[in-house]
Order: structure tokens, then C-alpha cells, then sequence
């Protein structure tokens, strides 16, 4: 088979963003310039999202920020540290290539109606609402656990942009399924699911929490299974779009959650492990997996699971 | 029993013991297999619990008949200052050796090496290696004033080592010893005189562009260890990138080849909340 | 040193409740059966949690029931099968030997009210209420959600017995502290920290979630750094006796949940990898750590991080 | 990649070919190289999708000159009945193989084998390996009626290929074929008979209880194969418990010293529940 045919068994439209894969860079890795950006789509992703930015820059907490877990997993506590969007709009204010999405990252509806106004010009395809950093108090989880502000966040985002937004939820303390109607309901194109889920590691020989912040966000091949749970659940319930993140390594974890239900997926630890060839290897790996399979578009793949 | 052959993950190490190299600098030593296998150039990060976690280059010191790992600190700011002032017997948490390191030639005849403050921690492990290698070198150490030159006591013991097949020379910013003036301009002087195949460099941008630049002037190829602002070091934050590259990852050693695609190189650096700033007040 | 004083230096008494060494099996993990906990013991653990037992018995669900991941971890949905508190009474009568904590679950006040009594006599050192199985609706979670239901099965659960009661959390819907606050104000003695967590594993090749309940509860060393948070936080806050339980598999995990706040903790998932031995090999672990520590009790290493 | 080299881990396998064995039973074929290289008693844990996971004995399948993975089930309650059925070309997830194996020891010179039903399916294996060790050894093989005996084709071309130095007996429940009667009857006969230095075997449990008897008077060692309700079979559910082991680590195999200890071996059995229930009605 030509690789033109395969590259087509992959494209696939996501609420109107139409994508060469479904692979997609999580926020937060990697993302905070342009030269970047267009090197992860060199080296095969799909779309990018960027770093989450907030409405002014943001240093974000001292080293260390993350910490290795034995089984191929992070904790991380980076504090949100972007750019902010002033600077930002000007980092990719070139880009006319990549297919990238902004996450975006505030405390209340006027951070968002400022930053989605700024940004909404740029050459980007569509906007993640983070609603679900673990480690920043009085952004992310503490903003998302509150269904009537992520209603306003969410309707303020929709009513300065005509692209597609995208609300990123996680394990918390509230119900996924219940921010997700709110976020929903608002008007919310799709849900990303899940963020890192709060996590801590003590060094037993120094007796600190090693991170500078104490407690950080988990993620990788740990949080898969309840990642995996997530989209299933989402996908059952509303059967939108759904972006399915967290503990993706390779193509096998790849199609196990398009066939929860996820429209497309985002990798991000497994870039530490495998570094950026793995959106390549990913999308090798699917298509073999579909020409055994039989199947001619990944869209095949969403939400199979359900028919069991 | 926890899985250390990934050396990613923290390990805690207790100092042996602390070497004082000049009045602001220290040397760490600590035991650690992973940093005694390591090459010139490449780092280690150091957490220094409670206070931060930075990048540093791993040193290889003898005690004794043992080879321990170690780190040149300079004290500068907050988290370097606390860890200039650890003792034996305190504990700080490694994790690396990570990033390239500089690479020799097959066949290099002849290399010139230029270093600044604690640039030279892993030019000096260079200068041996080189030396070693039957590659005549000569080893530029700047420095800010004679107090503060760093390694002249390894550089001079390489030296003997190796039959004084090799030139050390000093330039410092005061004149208090060598020549007075940058490590750059004493670089070029060498370069009228003499030819090199090689060029290494490792210390403030500024003094790299400039060895870049006499690479350009000289045709010589450069290599050069290139710092950036570190949080991850393996491949994901993407705090420490310039243009498209990542310094902790596909540095922190470029060639000249790179450094010419790297616009960014000398001119601008990105600062902790990923801004670009510049290393030359703007007008 | 010889085995004696290096075993005294494990001893520890935790809620009234005094304990030759702080390694204690989790609950679900070949609980029901007195022989087997005799074995148990004889392998080594400091006390013994039974399956979780409930009023009336339950086969639970069909198999597959438990899922083995990659990273050492499991995912089951064995749906609290236990034979009751009738027959769990029978089986435990001639207990004299075993240091053994029952868990108890329920939907109502009703429920532990008839289980403490029917138990309360017989050769066991506490209870454990399981407020947190995460896939089993009407008991775990759905009733663990609910602090005014928590407050009530507790004051229920105490009135009834002298015996000391801890609650054992989840990471669930709501937040972990508000719902320990309940349970520590209705009057328990400790909290155990933390459950399963839910989540899915859906086969690739066949297309169905595993399980045949579909989801399931993640445990091992995948959930441990969120479990060290939990024991963290919940120290930080309450300094109440917490079981800490989550992936412990090896004695530096154990210290670690120690130093994070656990006075004790409990370990399941790791026998299914090293057998029964991980609690002799966790002890000596300890011990030697101890040693090169010179900590004389292992009560020292309660809570060490917090004075960082 | 997916690291399979943990046996624990479910494998999805495509059923190669189905064989019809009796009326009610059928081998399933598979290919599966941790299969291939199982011990007879040791046993998988076979999902069924969306109907069941159920422990089977583990078979070795030669289809042309490539060995396979197989398990022969009986059509029975919803999940046995849900796998018979399986054809060719579907598929089925298998983990393992689980549990300890037949111990042939050192030097032995002759056995008995009695087994019924589906309990042939290990022991035939065994019989096999027995002759191949040259070890003179009877197998008694029960079943309810003539068109249920199962394996009878195995059992003679094992003798075949052993130059018949050994034995086959059958036995059935109605006496159609062979012996009318249990396998312990036949099994008593023969031992009042002929000397043997082991015993082997794997059926229902009061059969088994019996064969046991029959060692104790004979004063010939004992292997059986127990089965008990299995969830995970890796030891940590519980389920599968007989007194204080565990059918699944500890066995499936005891040896008479163990049977001995074990005071609910033929008397009871827990259910899905954990409750102690009797083989045998109570009065
Ligand atoms: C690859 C590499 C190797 C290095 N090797 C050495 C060495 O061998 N000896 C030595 O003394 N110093 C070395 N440094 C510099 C060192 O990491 C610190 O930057 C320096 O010690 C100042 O840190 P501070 O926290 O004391 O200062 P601060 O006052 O906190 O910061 C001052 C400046 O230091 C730099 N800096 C601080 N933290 C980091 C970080 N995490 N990553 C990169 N830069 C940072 C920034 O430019 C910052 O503006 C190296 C840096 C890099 C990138
Ligand atoms: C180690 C071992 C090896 C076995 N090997 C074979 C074999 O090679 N061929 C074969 O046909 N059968 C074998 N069995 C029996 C088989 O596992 C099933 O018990 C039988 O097929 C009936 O299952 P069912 O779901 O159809 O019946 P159901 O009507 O669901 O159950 C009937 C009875 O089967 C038993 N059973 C059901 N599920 C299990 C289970 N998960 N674990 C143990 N017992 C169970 C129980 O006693 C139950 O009461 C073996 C059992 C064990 C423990
Ligand atoms: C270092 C790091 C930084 C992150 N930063 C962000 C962020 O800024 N915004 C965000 O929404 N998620 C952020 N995340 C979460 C990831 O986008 C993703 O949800 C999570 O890592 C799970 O996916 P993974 O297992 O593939 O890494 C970050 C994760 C890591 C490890
Ligand atoms: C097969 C299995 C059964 C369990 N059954 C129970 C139970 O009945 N009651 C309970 O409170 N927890 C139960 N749990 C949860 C464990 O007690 C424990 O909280 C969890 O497994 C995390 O610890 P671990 O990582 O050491 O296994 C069960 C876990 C497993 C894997
Ligand atoms: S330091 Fe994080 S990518 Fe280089
Ligand atoms: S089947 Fe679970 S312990 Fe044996």
C-alpha cells in the first residue's frame, strides 16, 4: 500500500477541525514556541497544543518541577509557567502551518474573553479550556470544580470565537461527567479528558516531597486505566468529541482509546520516553493495525467498544 | 528493590567531600557510578532539597584510588549558593548524566580550547581526554581576576601527565593574571600564530558567539556547550529550547553547522515563564 | 542485633490497637477464610484486614474479575463477594491468634448496626468501614460520597462496639478530606487511605472492556504516588491514625507512606507479584533502613516529611 | 510495545481449529507459545468474551508439524457451554499457564493414572511423558457412557509410539464400555493385582477422595489435582482456597502428605461467595 493511502486511512474531522492523524500533542509539553511547534508536526503529530497560557506571564514554581516515577510515569508541578498571551500571540503570529490549538488557562470569565480575543486572529485551529491543572491554586481544578464558572467561562470563550473549544477536565474531587454536561451545555465543542491527577512523591532518604511545590500532577502509563475509564464513560453519556490524554506509549493505548470513545488522542509523557519519533511509530502502528483489522478510516475505530 | 537502571529517577547521594577551588567556587563529591561513566559535557541535575534543582556538569574526581562523581558549583544565587555551602555527609539528589558531549575527530591533530568560569569544568575532562588522545591542545582559562582561576591544578597536572604535549593558557578580565582582556580576543591572537582543526568552547554566550565567530574568520570547525534555562532536562517542558532545538537534549553541545541555523544563539534566550528576552540590551 | 530487638523495633500501637509490626493486608486480598489468615500471620503481617464483609452474602460478579496491566497493576470488579456476616461470623469463632480487622460494607446505619453486633464479640482486634469500593453501586462509593450518610454509618458503627473503627476513603467524586472530616467528627479512630481508583481495560482485539462489570478499580504501584498525596494531605491535616494503601510493594514504598503520615499500611497488590513473602521482606527492609538511620522505633518515621 | 513477556497479562489468540471429541466435548485450537510450553496440570484462566473466564487444562496440539495451544472443554453450565461453541476464526483471551505441575519422580519404575471426564485432559498428557520416561503406567480412563469417552485416540497413539509398554483401562458409569463402574473400583482391582509406586489423578473430587483411600492403603504416594472456585489465579483473591492454600499458587497438584492436612479435601468446598458448602448432603 502507498503511503499516500495510508496517511488517508488516518484523516479524520474532529467538531470541524479536519486533522492528517489523530495524534495530538498534550498542552504542556514542549509548547511554548513556534520553532517547536513546527518541529513536532515535522516529526509526524497531527495537531499541537500549546503550553496552557494565562492572561499574564507566568514564572511558574522552582525546580524541581518534575519528577521520573519508576514505571515510565511523571509528577509534575511546573505551575503553569507560560509566557502569558501578549507574548504568546506574538510567538505564532507567523504560523500559517501547523495545526494548533491554544490551551488556555485563567481564573475567571474576563481572563478568557481577553485572551480568546487576542488570540482568536492567529493562524489556530480551535481552543482547549484547561480546567484541570492540579497544582495551581485559583486556576485550573479549583476554577473546574465549580460547575456554574466553568459555565461562564465556557459561554464567554464561545461567544468571542468562532473556532472550536475544547474544555480538558480531570480526576478531582467533583464528578467528570457532571463538569462535562456544564461545559457542554455552555456550548463547549468537545471534552479533553483527563489532566494529571494530584500526586505526590517523598524522597526517603531526604524526607522532602521532592517537588519545590509539595504536590504535583500524575501522569503516563499510570493513569491510563482511569483515562481510558474516563473517555468511556464521556463517550457513553454524550457522545461528542472527545480528546483522550493521558499514558498513550504507542499505538496499542492508541486504538484501546478510540475505541473507548475518543474522536482523537493527545501524547505527552511518552515524548520523555520515546522522544519525538513516537508520533511517527503511533501512526505506523495504527495503520498496520487497521490493514489487519480491514478497516479503511480511523473514524471506524471511535467508540467500538460500545457495541459490547 | 526500586529499578535504578533509569537514571532519570532522583538518586540521593551523600557528599564525601567539599573542595574549595577559589573563593567562590566549590567542588561536590559525592559517589555515583552513573556520573563516573559519564563524557565531557555532559550534566547532571542537582536538587538541593528545600532550595532548587539545576543543571551542572559532572566531574569525575580521584580519591584515593577511587573515582567519585562531582559537581563545580560557583555561588551566584540562591540555589547555587546553598549548595556551595553543603558539608560531607549531607545529601543531594542526582538524576542524568544527560546530553551530548563533545566529540573528538578521528585523526584531529591539533585543538584549541577556550573556557571561561565554570565553562572549564567540562573543558578541563576535555583537555585531558585530548591530550590523551595524542591531540595537541591548548586550553584557554578565563577568568574574572587571579583568584578566581579554576582547574589551574588540574590543567597543570594533565600537563605533566601527558609529557607537556600541550599549552595552558590564562586571560583574565582584571590583568591579574595572563593576559587582561576576554578569553576571545587572547583566542584570536593564538589563531594568527598558530593553526587548529578544532575549536571547543564552554562559558558565557557572549564569549561563544564570539568563538563562533572566529570559527567563521578561521574556518575551523567549533563545538560549543550551550546553557539554556532547565526544568525537565529530558526532552518535555520545553523550557530550555532554542529555535527548534532542545539544549538539554540534543545539546547541550552544537556544531558550528547548527550554531550558524541558531538564531537565537547570542542574541536571545527564553526566561523561566518561556519569554524571549535578549543577551544585548536592546537600544 | 539480634531478631528480637530488631522485631521490637517494628512494634507500634495504633488507635488502641498494638501491632508487632505496621505491614497489615489489605482488605479484598484472600480474606475470608481463618486458615488463610492464619497463614497470613505465620508469612509475617502485623494484622490482617478480612474481604469486606456485608449483611447478607454476595457472589459478586462473573468472571473475568480482575484484569493484570503491564506496570504491575491490577484493575478487578469482584463485586465485594464475601459470605456474609452470618457465615464470616462462623469462620472467624475460633479465632484466638490472628490480630484481625474486619471491614465492614453496607448501604445504610441499618446494616453496620446488625454486622458490628453480630461481630463485636468475637476474636477480632477493630473494624474497618469500606466507604469506597468503586464499582459496586449502592455500597463503596455511591454511600462514601454522601457525608451525612458517612456520619451516620460511623456514629451507627461506634455506638455499637468499643472496639476502634477507621473509614477507609477513596479517590472518588467528592474530596477525600471533606469526607474523613465526617467520619473523624461522627467519631472514627482512623482513616485508611486509599481504595481502588475506577478504571477500564478494553481489549483491542476483541473490542469489549475486559471486566465483565466492565469497570473496575485500579490498584498497585500505578496508584501510589496519588495514595501518598492522600495520606500526605490527610496527616497534614487530621494527625489522626491513617492505614496508608496503595501500591506498597516494596519496604521503600512502605517507608515512604510512613514518612508521608501512615502510621501503618496496608499491602495487597504486591503478593499477587512476590507472593506472601513481601511481608517478611518489607520488615527486614525496614529494619535495616532503621538501622542505617539510627532510628530506634518505627514510630519515629511517622510523618517525618511534614517538618520539611 | 506491549511487554508480553508477563504470562499474567491477557493474550488475545484466534481459534485455529475446533475438534469434536465426544457429543458434549470439544478441544479448542490456538496458536500461544506459553502453552506449547506448559507441564500437564497446569491450567489457563480462557475469557469468553462478554460470557465468562474460566480455568481449563492446558493442551498440546500438533496440527501438521507445528505444535499449538488447545483446551478441551465440556459443554455444561453457561460459560463452558459459550466456549464449545466457539468456531474457527473467533477469538478468545487465555493467561497463563497457572499452577504447578505432575511430579514424576526420580527412578520411578510404574504408575496408575485414574482419571475421569475432563480430568483426562492433563493426565493423558502425563501418560505420555510417563512412557516417554519409561515408566510401565496403567491409565484408567472413565467416563458416564461409551460415546463420551474422551481421548481414547490419544491414549492408543501414545501406546503405539511406546512399543505398548503401558496400559489403557476404561471404565463407565453405565458399562458400555469397559468396566461398569467408577474408576476407583477398577483402579482397586488392579492395585490388588500389580504393584504400583505412584498414584495420579484428576477428576471429580470424591472420585479423587477415593484414590486417596486407596493410597493410604496401599501406602502408595499420591498426586490429585483439586480443583476449587478460581477468580484470579494468581493468589491474591482467595477464592480457589482449600484450609490454608491456594489451589491456584499452591496446586493445583497436593501430594498425599498435603491431602492429608487438608481436612476439606472430598468433605467441602466454597462457592462463589466464600461459604463452606458439603460435596456430600448433609443429613
Ligand atoms: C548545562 C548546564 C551546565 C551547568 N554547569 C554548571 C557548573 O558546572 N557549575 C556552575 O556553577 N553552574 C553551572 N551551570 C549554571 C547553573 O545551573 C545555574 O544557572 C547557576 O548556578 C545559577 O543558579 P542560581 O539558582 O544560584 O541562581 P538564580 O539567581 O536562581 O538564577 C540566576 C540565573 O541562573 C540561571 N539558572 C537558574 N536556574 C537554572 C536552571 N534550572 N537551568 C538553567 N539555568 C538556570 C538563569 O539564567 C538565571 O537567570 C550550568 C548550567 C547549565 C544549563
Ligand atoms: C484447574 C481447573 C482446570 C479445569 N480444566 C477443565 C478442562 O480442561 N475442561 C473442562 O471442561 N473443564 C475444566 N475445568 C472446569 C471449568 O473451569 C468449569 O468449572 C466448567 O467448565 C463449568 O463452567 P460453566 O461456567 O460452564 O458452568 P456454571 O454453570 O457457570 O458453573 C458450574 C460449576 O462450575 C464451576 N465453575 C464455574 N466457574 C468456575 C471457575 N471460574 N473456577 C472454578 N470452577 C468454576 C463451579 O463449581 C460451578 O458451580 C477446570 C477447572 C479447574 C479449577
Ligand atoms: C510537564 C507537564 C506539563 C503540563 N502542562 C500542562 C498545561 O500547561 N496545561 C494542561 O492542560 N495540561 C498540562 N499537562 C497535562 C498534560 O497535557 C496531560 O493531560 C497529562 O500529562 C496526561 O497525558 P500523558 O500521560 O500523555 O502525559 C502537563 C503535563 C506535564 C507532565
Ligand atoms: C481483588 C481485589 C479485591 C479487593 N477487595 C476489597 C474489599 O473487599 N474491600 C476493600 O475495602 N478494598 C478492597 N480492595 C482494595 C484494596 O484493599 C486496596 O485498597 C487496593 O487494592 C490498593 O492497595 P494495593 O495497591 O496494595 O493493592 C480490593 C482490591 C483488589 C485488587
Ligand atoms: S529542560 Fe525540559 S525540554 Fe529541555
Ligand atoms: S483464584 Fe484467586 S487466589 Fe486462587
Amino acid at each position: 500500500m502507498n503511503l499516500e493511502i495510508k496517511s488517508e486511512m488516518l484523516n479524520l474531522e474532529v467538531a470541524g477541525m479536519y486533522l492528517r492523524n489523530p495524534i495530538i500533542l498534550a498542552s504542556g509539553f514542549l509548547g511554548i514556541s513556534q520553532a517547536i511547534f513546527e518541529r513536532i508536526y515535522d516529526e509526524g503529530a497531527g495537531a499541537v497544543v500549546s503550553k496552557s497560557i494565562s492572561r499574564y506571564p507566568m514564572e511558574g514554581y522552582r525546580n524541581p518541577t518534575i519528577v521520573v516515577l519508576e514505571n515510565k510515569s511523571y509528577i509534575n508541578a511546573v505551575g503553569l509557567s507560560n509566557p502569558g498571551c501578549e507574548a504568546f500571540s506574538e510567538e505564532i503570529k507567523t504560523n500559517d502551518k501547523v495545526p494548533l490549538i491554544v490551551s488556555l488557562v485563567g481564573s475567571d470569565p474576563s481572563d478568557f474573553e481577553i485572551m480568546t480575543r487576542k488570540l482568536d486572529g492567529s493562524g489556530i485551529i480551535g481552543f482547549e479550556i484547561n480546567l484541570s491543572c492540579p497544582h495551581v491554586q485559583k486556576l485550573g481544578l479549583e476554577v473546574g470544580d465549580d460547575p456554574q464558572m466553568v459555565k461562564s467561562i465556557v459561554e464567554t470563550t464561545k461567544s468571542n470565537t468562532t473556532k472550536p473549544v475544547f474544555v480538558k477536565v480531570g480526576v478531582g474531587s467533583t464528578n467528570i461527567l457532571d463538569i462535562s454536561q456544564a461545559a457542554l451545555n455552555a456550548g463547549a465543542d468537545g471534552i479533553t479528558a483527563i489532566n494529571t491527577i494530584r500526586a505526590m512523591k517523598i524522597s526517603i532518604d531526604n524526607f522532602n516531597p521532592i517537588l519545590s511545590n509539595k504536590v504535583g500532577g500524575l501522569s503516563g502509563p499510570s493513569i491510563k486505566p482511569i483515562a481510558i475509564r474516563c473517555v468511556y464513560e464521556l463517550w457513553k453519556k454524550f457522545k461528542v468529541p472527545i480528546f483522550g490524554c493521558g499514558g498513550v506509549s504507542n499505538w496499542e493505548d492508541a486504538v484501546e482509546f478510540m475505541i473507548a470513545g475518543a474522536t482523537s488522542f493527545q501524547v505527552g509523557t511518552a515524548i520523555g520516553f520515546g522522544g519525538m519519533s513516537v508520533f511517527n511509530s503511533i501512526s505506523n502502528g495504527i495503520v498496520k493495525y487497521m490493514e489487519r483489522k480491514g478497516y479503511q478510516s480511523v473514524k471506524e475505530l471511535i467508540g467500538r467498544s460500545h457495541k459490547y | 528493590m526500586v529499578d535504578h537502571t533509569n537514571t532519570d529517577i532522583l538518586r540521593s547521594v551523600q557528599i564525601e567531600r567539599v573542595i574549595a577551588e577559589t573563593p567562590s567556587i566549590r567542588t561536590i563529591i559525592f559517589e555515583d557510578k552513573y556520573s563516573v561513566a559519564s563524557m565531557p559535557g555532559q550534566f547532571l541535575m542537582v536538587w538541593i532539597p528545600e532550595v532548587d534543582e539545576l543543571p551542572m556538569s559532572v566531574g569525575i574526581e580521584n580519591l584515593g584510588s577511587h573515582k567519585f562523581g562531582a559537581v563545580t558549583v560557583r555561588k551566584y544565587g540562591p540555589g547555587s549558593t546553598a549548595l556551595y555551602y553543603k558539608k560531607g555527609g549531607e545529601r543531594i539528589g542526582i538524576r542524568g548524566p544527560y546530553g551530548n558531549y563533545f566529540s573528538i575527530p578521528k585523526n584531529l591533530r591539533n585543538a584549541l580550547i577556550i573556557g571561561g568560569g565554570t565553562g572549564l569544568v567540562p573543558l578541563v575532562r576535555l583537555f585531558g581526554d585530548l591530550l590523551n588522545y595524542h591531540v595537541n591542545t591548548t586550553l584557554i582559562m578565563g577568568s574574572r581576576t587571579k583568584s578566581e582561576v579554576l582547574f589551574e591544578h588540574k590543567a597543570q597536572k594533565i600537563l605533566t601527565d601527558n609529557n607537556h604535549n600541550g599549552n595552558v593558557a590564562f586571560s583574565t578580565d582584571d590583568g591579574t593574571y595572563g593576559d587582561k582582556g576576554s578569553t576571545v580576543d587572547l583566542a584570536e591572537s593564538i589563531l594568527l600564530s598558530k593553526k587548529f582543526e578544532m575549536l571547543y568552547t564552554c562559558g558565557p554566550e557572549l564569549m561563544m558567539k564570539g568563538v563562533q565567530k572566529l570559527g567563521e574568520r578561521f574556518s575551523i570547525p567549533v563545538e560549543a556547550s550551550l546553557e539554556r534555562y532547565m526544568k525537565c532536562a529530558i526532552g518535555i517542558c520545553g523550557s530550555c529550547c532554542i529555535n527548534d532545538r532542545l539544549v538539554c537534549q540534543d545539546g547541550t553541545i552544537f556544531d558550528s553547522n547548527r550554531l550558524r541555523q541558531l538564531t537565537e544563539f547570542g542574541v536571545s534566550y527564553r526566561d523561566k515563564s518561556g519569554r524571549l528576552s535578549s543577551f544585548i540590551p536592546q537600544p
